[in-house]
């Protein structure tokens, strides 16, 4: 177990090392952050200035190994856009505004997509099925800044009931996250029902059933027990999908969040932020990853002693 | 004066949900408590810097409503005015010492005491210093500053410039600081939130949500804000905007014009500034002579037919009436406005005649042109870009690709986001038309020689011989007369070589909520569009 | 008599149409008893024991007609509730495949204890020494290692024991065994038939056993009950059935009985394929396949006659 | 489990929807998708109060929104056919490679995939149309990015459990080369999942165009992609909303049969494909 935990975290570190590879190549790629912090009359000479503040005169290979060695210390320079604040400041101020959307997101959509799969599972074919299946295939076909915009409209401007966007309690979080939440709701019933479906129909369900156990318990304690790893290992990619998701939600919301810093980032190549908040997301990713894996080998025995 | 009267029937299709919809909301608890009247919500663009160091942007104020320059405008004419810190000023007979008398009366938020010479001397120093990015930097650049007294202060500057005040009001590229809390706070004093001379004093500035702001009491000016707390709120999508006027979370909106009618419908009202706040254009790429660096004579339009025919391709009427809903006025010449040096009134009259819609003329020259088979590359690539603050960019591309297509030009539209399109246009390899705004609208002379010469700035759109000769003469020049004379020869000249396609000069615009906002008079003189925040005149209560 | 079974009808309503898999089934189980259950797959002898559990699948499968009396009372009007007490504690069942009958992310112990929970609650340590005795009984060794065992950890024939202390956890009246030694070597099915014909001499458990596998029947089983096609064509004393079986069908798997490399599952030896369940010949369902049959079989479907005292079959020309 | 009856209705929508606009756009359309109609400008569809010759209405530059939905059927099926056969294509190769070469090709292909997983998608596109411009290759590369991680891994897992099996096995024995094993033996028994996981990511694939239309990042103006219309026509909800709401439909309407498609097919070939 410590050597399979050792081994996903070193694989890990490999893969973060080639990400600062290609996020810093990328970044640079973008063009010079002078183009979009200069304005159109700027002259030669202050272009020539900027240029050497910024140490974008330096060799790209020089830039690169400053970069990674402030940035092994978490330090990944100033802002170009927000001045006079550290990238890593940037990023820490708006990362818990992303955590908190995301969390709920995350939050909606299993306590929306587990039961659900599980209930279309247990009552398969009946209305209850086709009703949930229903949703989630609309849920899995609409483009989320639509339905953020349509949720809006509805709810906002229409009925009142919300904030239409903008960062506050609880209130202001309950649209967009469900417009993060929809596609990934309706990938998680989808994924849980037919793990359900299959698990089900084992013997072991049967034995339990024999037993005399109750249906609640066969359905939650035997069934689902099992059923759970699938959706588990695709909490991985949900995480990540749910950071993704944010990015455009998040404009849509006027959410300043990190997939809002990160689009700002790009457009205005302000490479410190870019950096860290790419990183910040691939970290993220990587470890609820391991997590996930490490999850996966605790509920699963089999795993844990192969 | 803006006047709006107030409505009380709002449109009919959002209130049966309204009503339902609020009942159950109160039922739920969750609804946001009904603001305060005093309380104005104002939701912008996102600004392209967001930071209280002015001199680390490119210009665009969003400290307004708390920082002051040396001088002001008036709120009607948009003149350059005496209304903030300096009561007056002089200047010497060829334009190269400036005096400005400070209002002993003048002070800074907080404690930070009144404003004094060092102040200025302090300002001076923070825009000008190597991390200064500002616009038009050149116009403030390398004057020596003499302190006469604690309110007194001469530039001196290395050669005359007549525009020189453009740099303290208008564009104003010099916020007034307090030296004071620098030298108690350091730099992270003024990150954290900066004293300035303003009616409202910079509460929080939240990263990505906007700026708030405090009216103070007992202004020096006299002046009090009506308004208590401006909450200004960036928000980039247009959707989301006019859902926030419409959900009553804002007061007032920063709208793209087509978006308006859907508020106009609702019963919403638009205020406009009082002058044009801002000209559009479409740039032809490096029209420039033999030897220019970037000079492409297969460019087609390189032909001034092709170019003929462009600006006679595009019906102007209609143009004005898609991007800007009726309420813009066609350019005649980019970077030419009626209240500035050089306007020749002779071109706007035979404008129509050059300029006007004639599809027929348009496939006549370009038949006389020989093309498209006489060109390599016969294709014109159109910018489609967005820049904060022009939303009709990238329809305004798609118009012009419909008129040229109309005519037998062949087109291809190119999406690029603003700053490549800077780069591009800086390596001066932007072989394409692409869209350009004057805003707030410069001096004329400024405009031209930053523009259509090579003096300072790598982008240009024009670089001739004639054109050279003219603005060198503009800039030497300093009897008012000789440069309004030579300014309208430039005006001519680049009229005539239809140097680009002049589109319009149009207000800027918000959209209000007229059951808590009356009026808001501003000249639309700043390079944001938006001035005179304290006079919001909220709904009494 | 401990369980009587009458004129038991199960439906499925699949795309394919509605069809029969058990079809007016009866016969009963005494005390002590083991019948043997035989048939080729398809022939409805499984889903006669899951009827019997009432564990059908759901929605699909229901029971159309018939009475299962189980110790005296009425199993089919039970309630939901009523019937979960039953199971396990009346009526268990041990199921094919030990591979997969145990829940792979349960411990061993766990999965007793909540079996013996469900039906003697108590205190958890005095349900951990009765499951322990339990594993033992079963002939586990090494029992309370065992507990904290995951199966995958244990060998099949461990794992069947423990899915038989699972069943027998309740001392019930009357055990279904579904080919519970199909997935077994050899050596260790021998075993496991030894096991439970011990506990039935120990305890009287009457036993209904699956199988298609007559080897194993004439091992263990009092009685047989042969189905085709979802009805009963023979029953008798399984002597009788090895020596003198009454339905041609009996005679043909009787006669390829001592055959052990035949592939599992498949029957040998009869020409033909047994008929779809949804497109039965009107008559009896066998006379495709039968060398005996005549205009009539083809016809109409034949009555259950008895041949011999203890033994009936269903067919229109036994052989007496 | 499921049924083996081909699903008529999606296919039928599908065909209503996707495939029969794009073959026949120019037939049938009754505009040319490109005409701006400047004095027909925003005309609402002909059950909200319009006239039939915009049937589903005019977008702010008067053009036929019905026309343009049905030209862009066209892209959504270049873009998804295209983009699921590169990603596909490039996925499965690697996948295969990874599992059969196993050792350090499969280290370095599995962190790729870790790579290409922990990259934001989104992100990428837009450094990507930033530094080459949006074009309909910029869309295709980010859509080949997307999908590829996820094919290479399906693909690696069978892989791996293949080449253990006696055909393999006996394949090897019998002296055949590597080639001629991974694409006799190993190839079509992977192919199944190829399939169905490619049909189920074409629905993934039209949202994911319809995202980077959104930010400004899709296939250039004025391409009249689905995605390029819906993000286009968001602003109008109320006033225009059917800007949006048609092609928005259109793409619902696809993907929901795609998905519903992709479903039947995976219960048909490959059962056990557990696919969001």
């Amino acid at each position: 177990m410590t050597r399979f935990a050792l081994l996903r975290l070193v694989q890990s570190l490999v893969s973060l090392f080639a990400i600062t590879v290609i996020v810093f190549g990328l970044s640079h790629a973008t063009g010079s952050p002078i183009d979009t912090m200069l304005p159109d009359d700027a002259t030669t000479e202050q272009i020539a200035a900027l240029s050497r503040n910024l140490g974008l005169d330096e060799p790209l290979w020089r830039q690169y190994l400053v970069f990674l060695g402030n940035a092994l210390q978490g330090d990944f320079g100033m802002s170009l856009k927000w001045r006079g604040q550290s990238a890593m400041g940037v990023v820490l101020d708006r990362l818990p505004a992303t955590l908190r959307l995301g969390g709920l997101a995350l939050l909606i959509s299993i306590a929306v997509a587990i039961p659900a799969g599980v209930v279309s599972a247990v009552r398969r074919g009946t209305w209850a099925d086709h009703l949930v299946r229903g949703f989630a295939l609309f849920g899995q076909s609409i483009p989320a800044f639509w339905l953020g915009i349509v949720l809006i409209w509805i709810f906002a401007v229409g009925l009142g009931w919300l904030p239409t966007s903008g960062h506050g309690g609880l209130a202001h979080m309950i649209l967009p996250a469900i417009s993060i939440a929809a596609f990934q709701i309706a990938a998680l019933t989808r994924l849980t029902r037919s793990a359900m479906l299959e698990v089900l129909d084992t013997e072991y369900v049967k034995l339990a059933r024999i037993k005399g156990a109750s249906e609640t318990a066969v359905v939650w304690r035997h069934a689902f027990a099992n059923a759970a790893i699938v959706p588990l290992t695709y909490f991985g990619v949900l995480a990540g999908s749910v950071l993704t998701g944010s990015i455009v939600v998040e404009t849509v919301f006027g959410w300043p969040g990190a997939g809002w810093l990160a689009i700002e980032a790009i457009r205005a190549r302000d490479f410190p932020v870019i950096q860290a908040v790419v990183m910040f997301f691939a970290l993220a990713f990587l470890l609820a990853n391991v997590l996930v894996d490490l999850l996966y080998a605790w509920v699963d025995p089999r795993v844990r002693h192969g | 004066m803006t006047r709006i009267s107030t409505s009380t029937e709002r449109n009919p299709s959002f209130r049966w949900l309204r009503a339902g919809g609020l009942a159950a909301a109160l039922a739920l608890g969750i609804a946001a408590p009904p603001a305060e009247a005093r309380d104005v919500t104002i939701v912008l663009d996102p600004p392209s810097a967001e930071t209280n160091r002015f001199w680390e942007t490119s210009g665009d104020n969003n400290l307004g409503p708390a920082m002051q320059t040396l001088l002001g405008n008036d709120p009607v004419t948009g003149e350059i005015d005496t209304s903030t810190v300096a009561h007056t000023w002089e200047v010497n007979e060829d334009f190269t010492s400036w005096t400005f008398h400070l209002r002993p009366e003048a002070e800074f938020h907080g404690d930070w005491g009144p404003v004094t010479t060092a102040d200025i001397v302090h300002s001076y120093q923070l825009h000008t210093s190597n991390d200064s990015i500002l616009t038009g930097l050149t116009l403030l650049r390398g004057a020596e500053l003499e302190v006469l007294d604690d309110h007194t202060l001469t530039f001196h500057l290395p050669e005359p410039r007549p525009n020189f005040l453009f740099a303290h009001a208008g564009r104003g590229i010099m916020l007034i600081y307090s030296k004071a809390q620098y030298e108690a706070e350091g730099i992270e004093g003024y990150d954290a939130a900066p004293a300035g001379t303003g009616h409202f004093r910079l509460t929080e500035r939240r990263i990505g949500e906007g700026v708030t702001f405090e009216a103070v009491e007992d202004h020096w000016s006299g002046e009090t804000s009506a308004v208590s707390t401006l909450d200004i709120r960036y928000v980039a999508e247009p959707a989301t905007k006019l859902a926030m006027l419409l959900a009553g979370e804002a007061d007032i909106v920063a709208l793209p014009r087509e978006l308006q009618s859907e508020a106009t419908e609702a019963d919403y009202a638009i205020l406009s500034s009082t002058n044009a706040a801002m000209q559009t254009a479409f740039m032809f790429g490096n029209i420039y002579e033999e030897g220019v660096e970037g000079y492409n004579p297969e460019l087609p339009w390189m032909d001034i037919r092709l170019r003929e025919a462009m600006n006679r391709a595009i019906d102007r009427d209609v143009l004005m009436e898609v991007l800007y809903d009726g309420r813009a006025e066609k350019l005649v010449r980019f970077m030419m406005d009626p209240r500035g040096e050089g306007y020749a009134p002779e071109l706007a009259e035979r404008f129509d005649e050059d300029y006007g819609y004639d599809p027929e003329r348009a496939r006549e020259l370009l038949g006389e042109a020989g093309y498209p088979e006489a060109f390599a590359d016969p294709v014109i690539p159109i910018i489609s870009t967005t820049l904060g603050g022009n939303p009709e960019f990238p329809v305004l591309a798609e118009l012009l690709q419909v008129f040229f297509d109309e005519v037998g030009l062949q087109t291809e539209i190119r999406e690029m986001d603003w700053g490549t399109l800077g780069g591009m246009s800086r390596a001066r390899t932007a072989f394409v038309l692409r869209p350009m705004r004057n805003a707030p609208i410069r001096p004329s002379v400024q405009g031209l020689s930053i523009f259509y010469s090579s003096a300072g700035n790598p982008i240009n759109f024009v670089e001739t011989a004639q054109m050279e000769e003219l603005a060198t003469a503009m800039n030497a020049s300093i009897d008012p007369e000789e440069r309004g004379e030579i300014a309208r020869d430039a005006f001519t000249y680049l009229y005539e070589l239809y140097a680009d396609i002049p589109v319009a000069s149009v207000g800027y615009e918000v959209a209000v909520d007229p059951d808590t906002i009356v009026g808001w008079t501003y000249p639309g003189a700043t390079a944001i569009g938006l001035s005179h925040w304290h006079l919001i005149e909220p709904v009494a209560e | 008599m401990v369980l009587d079974v009458s004129n038991l009808s199960v439906q499925i309503r699949g795309k394919a149409g509605v069809i029969h898999p058990v079809d007016d089934v009866s016969f009963s189980l005494r005390p002590g008893e083991t019948l043997g259950l035989v048939g080729e797959s398809g022939s409805g002898k499984s889903m006669t024991g899951l009827a019997l559990m009432r564990l059908l699948p759901q929605p699909a499968a229901r029971i159309t007609q018939g009475r299962i009396t189980l110790a005296g009372q009425d199993i089919l009007a039970f309630s939901d509730r009523q019937m979960r007490s039953v199971r396990g504690r009346d009526i268990s069942m041990i199921l094919q495949d030990p591979q997969t009958s145990l829940n792979p992310v349960w411990r061993i112990g766990a999965q007793v204890i909540e079996a013996l929970r469900l039906h003697a609650p108590g205190p958890s340590t005095a349900l951990r020494v009765r499951a322990v005795e339990l594993l033992r009984w079963l002939g586990i060794p090494a029992p309370e290692a065992r507990m904290r065992a995951f199966p995958h950890e244990l060998s099949g024939g461990m794992r069947q024991r423990v899915v038989g202390a699972i069943a027998l956890s309740s001392a019930p009246k009357v055990l279904i065994a579904d080919e519970p030694t199909t997935a077994l070597d050899v050596t260790i099915q021998a075993q496991f038939l030894r096991l439970l014909r011990d506990i039935q001499a120990e305890t009287g458990l009457s036993i209904l056993f699956i199988t298609h596998d007559f080897g194993v029947v004439a091992r263990l089983c009092h009685r047989v009950m042969v189905m085709y096609a979802g009805r009963v064509v023979e029953t008798g004393p399984v002597r009788r059935i090895f020596s003198a079986p009454a339905h041609p069908y009996t005679r043909a798997l009787v006669a390829s009985v001592p055959r052990l490399d035949t592939p599992e599952g498949r029957l040998p030896a009869i020409p033909g394929q047994p008929p779809a369940l949804w497109s039965l010949p009107s008559g009896c369902a066998f006379a495709p396949r039968c060398p005996l049959a005549d205009a009539r079989c083809h016809l109409k479907a034949p009555p259950t006659v008895v041949t011999a005292p203890g033994q009936s079959a269903a067919c229109w020309r036994p052989v007496a | 489990m499921a049924s083996s009856r081909l699903p008529v209705i999606p296919l039928a929508l599908l065909v209503l929807v996707l495939l029969g606009p794009a073959l026949l756009a120019d037939l049938i359309a009754p505009h040319d998708p490109y005409q701006s109609h400047l004095r027909n400008r925003l005309q609402p569809p002909v059950f909200a109060g319009g006239g039939w010759e915009f049937i589903l209405g005019t977008d702010r530059l008067g053009r036929c929104i019905l026309s343009r939905i049905l030209h862009g059927a066209r892209y959504a099926v270049a873009i998804s056919a295209v983009g699921i056969v590169l990603g596909a294509a490039l996925g499965s190769a690697l996948g295969l490679l990874a599992g059969y070469a196993r050792g350090w090709t499969d280290a370095v292909v599995m962190r790729l995939v870790d790579i290409s997983f922990a990259l934001p998608s989104v992100l990428l596109a837009l450094a990507l149309a930033v530094v080459f411009g949006p074009s309909f290759s910029a869309v295709l590369a980010v859509i080949v990015f997307v999908l590829w991680a996820s094919f290479a891994r399906q693909v690696r897992g069978e892989v791996l459990s293949l080449r253990e099996r006696d055909f393999v096995a006996r394949a090897r024995v019998a002296g055949a080369s590597h080639l001629r094993i991974l694409s006799r033996h190993i190839l079509p028994n992977v192919a199944n999942t190829i399939t169905v996981m490619a049909t189920l990511q074409l629905g993934v694939i039209i949202l994911l165009e319809a995202t980077l239309s959104f930010l400004g990042i899709g296939v250039p103006r004025p391409t009249p992609t689905w995605g390029l219309l819906v993000a286009d026509g968001r602003q109008f909800v109320v006033s225009a909303w059917w800007i949006s709401f048609f092609p928005g439909l259109a793409i619902l309407l696809s993907v929901l049969s795609i998905n519903l498609l992709g479903d039947w097919l995976r219960d048909r070939l490959d059962p056990r494909l557990q696919q969001v």
